[in-house]
């Protein structure tokens, strides 16, 4: 079961994870993104690429499921403005053992984050709005799942 | 005709997010295309921070125009 | 901030979250440990050592969070009668980055399996009660922490 | 007088949960109390399937008694 969901609004975890939790599921292993507060930010602003953005979200959720046997994968992204606190993304992989829902949730955020279509510009007290760079970092984490 | 998208500072660069073009005869690849396109907009000079799709799928600057329909260029993603 | 909550009761999951959704925090890793309905089985019943178990829990999490310089950790443990689909157990790590909240995640689920005084028994449809046989797989995940 | 604790399928063998008790002189360390156990209750003959801890923190069969005030006995615990 896929279900990829992008949106402006805030998401619900409780009903995310009721809706994996079906039979013979034994964990889900789930990660939440949420915008940090640091040097000055006031708002983070979310563009994307409306009509890949789903497609992209499911065929990489696909991948996932083939490499861990996986029973369920949901992923949330919001769009729009942000404010410090707010969750940006919610990834969950379930699956009957532990390992394979753990490991998976961190392949579809390492993956997610140089393969889908989302930009972040971050608003500042000061006035400026910024384009956030990609991090290297990124780059490597995703490089390591081959 | 092709549609041309622009996101995120490539948007802003270009000055609009989308434009419907005849591409000139000779251009084979997306290299080709994003040279075309320097001469108008200087940041598709930039090839290190531009990153390609070809009909809403990743591609790379040797992928083949071919029959695409839509193609969009813009940074390094940063979602998450 | 540590949260350690051991009860008969169901879990939010939101709430939780949101509680560890502060200044600084980028990232929240989650796990729940789900009932499985397999082979006949009709419910689970979690015994613990009530004097043991909230510090056994607290120590662990305190030792994620030196680990990783994590944000918070948040541990939710039912006891009891649960049904196949039901919530066991529940472990939040929150960091400014990612990588640290799933690594700590993977951590504190990995020692709680084999470290927390806890024990389930299994029933049957066909009446039969068995004590849950630890598993040496489990032994060989949390000794890769050291 | 120290509190014994037995959980799980130790409290089920044993055919209680608790008991306090007066140890006999010559005890030492927790080996030597599970061997004088065993006399009363088998299970404690099986080291490999039985755990310990002394006043609320896990502890091997090698830890002395010393002063402790509570032990318990458990099998390898099954929890998450």
């Amino acid at each position: 079961m896929i279900t990829i969901r992008i949106s402006r609004e805030p998401f619900e975890v409780d009903a995310a994870l009721a809706a994996l939790s079906r039979e013979g599921i034994g964990a889900v292993a789930s990660f939440v993104g949420i915008v940090r507060g640091n040097g000055g930010l006031v708002a983070l602003t979310l563009e994307h690429y409306p009509s890949m953005t789903e497609a992209a979200l499911h065929d990489l959720a696909k991948e996932a499921v083939a490499r861990w046997s996986l029973g369920g994968v949901t992923i949330y992204h919001r769009v729009g403005r942000l404010v410090p606190g707010n969750p940006i993304v919610f990834v969950a992989c379930a699956s009957a053992h532990r390992r394979a829902a753990l490991e998976a949730c961190t392949f579809v955020i390492d993956r997610l984050k140089t393969g889908a279509p989302f930009w972040k510009q971050e608003s500042f007290t000061d006035g400026r709005d910024v384009w956030v760079e990609a991090h290297e970092s990124d780059d490597a984490a995703a490089a390591r799942w081959g | 005709m092709v549609t041309l998208l622009y996101f995120a500072k490539v948007r802003e660069a270009v000055g609009m997010g989308e434009e419907r073009i005849e591409l000139p005869d000779g251009l084979s690849t997306i290299a080709d295309l994003a040279d075309w396109l320097t001469v108008r907009y200087p940041i598709f000079g930039d090839r290190e921070r531009l990153r390609v799709a070809v009909d809403q799928v990743m591609a790379k600057f040797d992928t083949r125009i071919g029959a695409a329909k839509e193609i969009a260029f813009f940074p390094p993603v940063t979602g998450g």
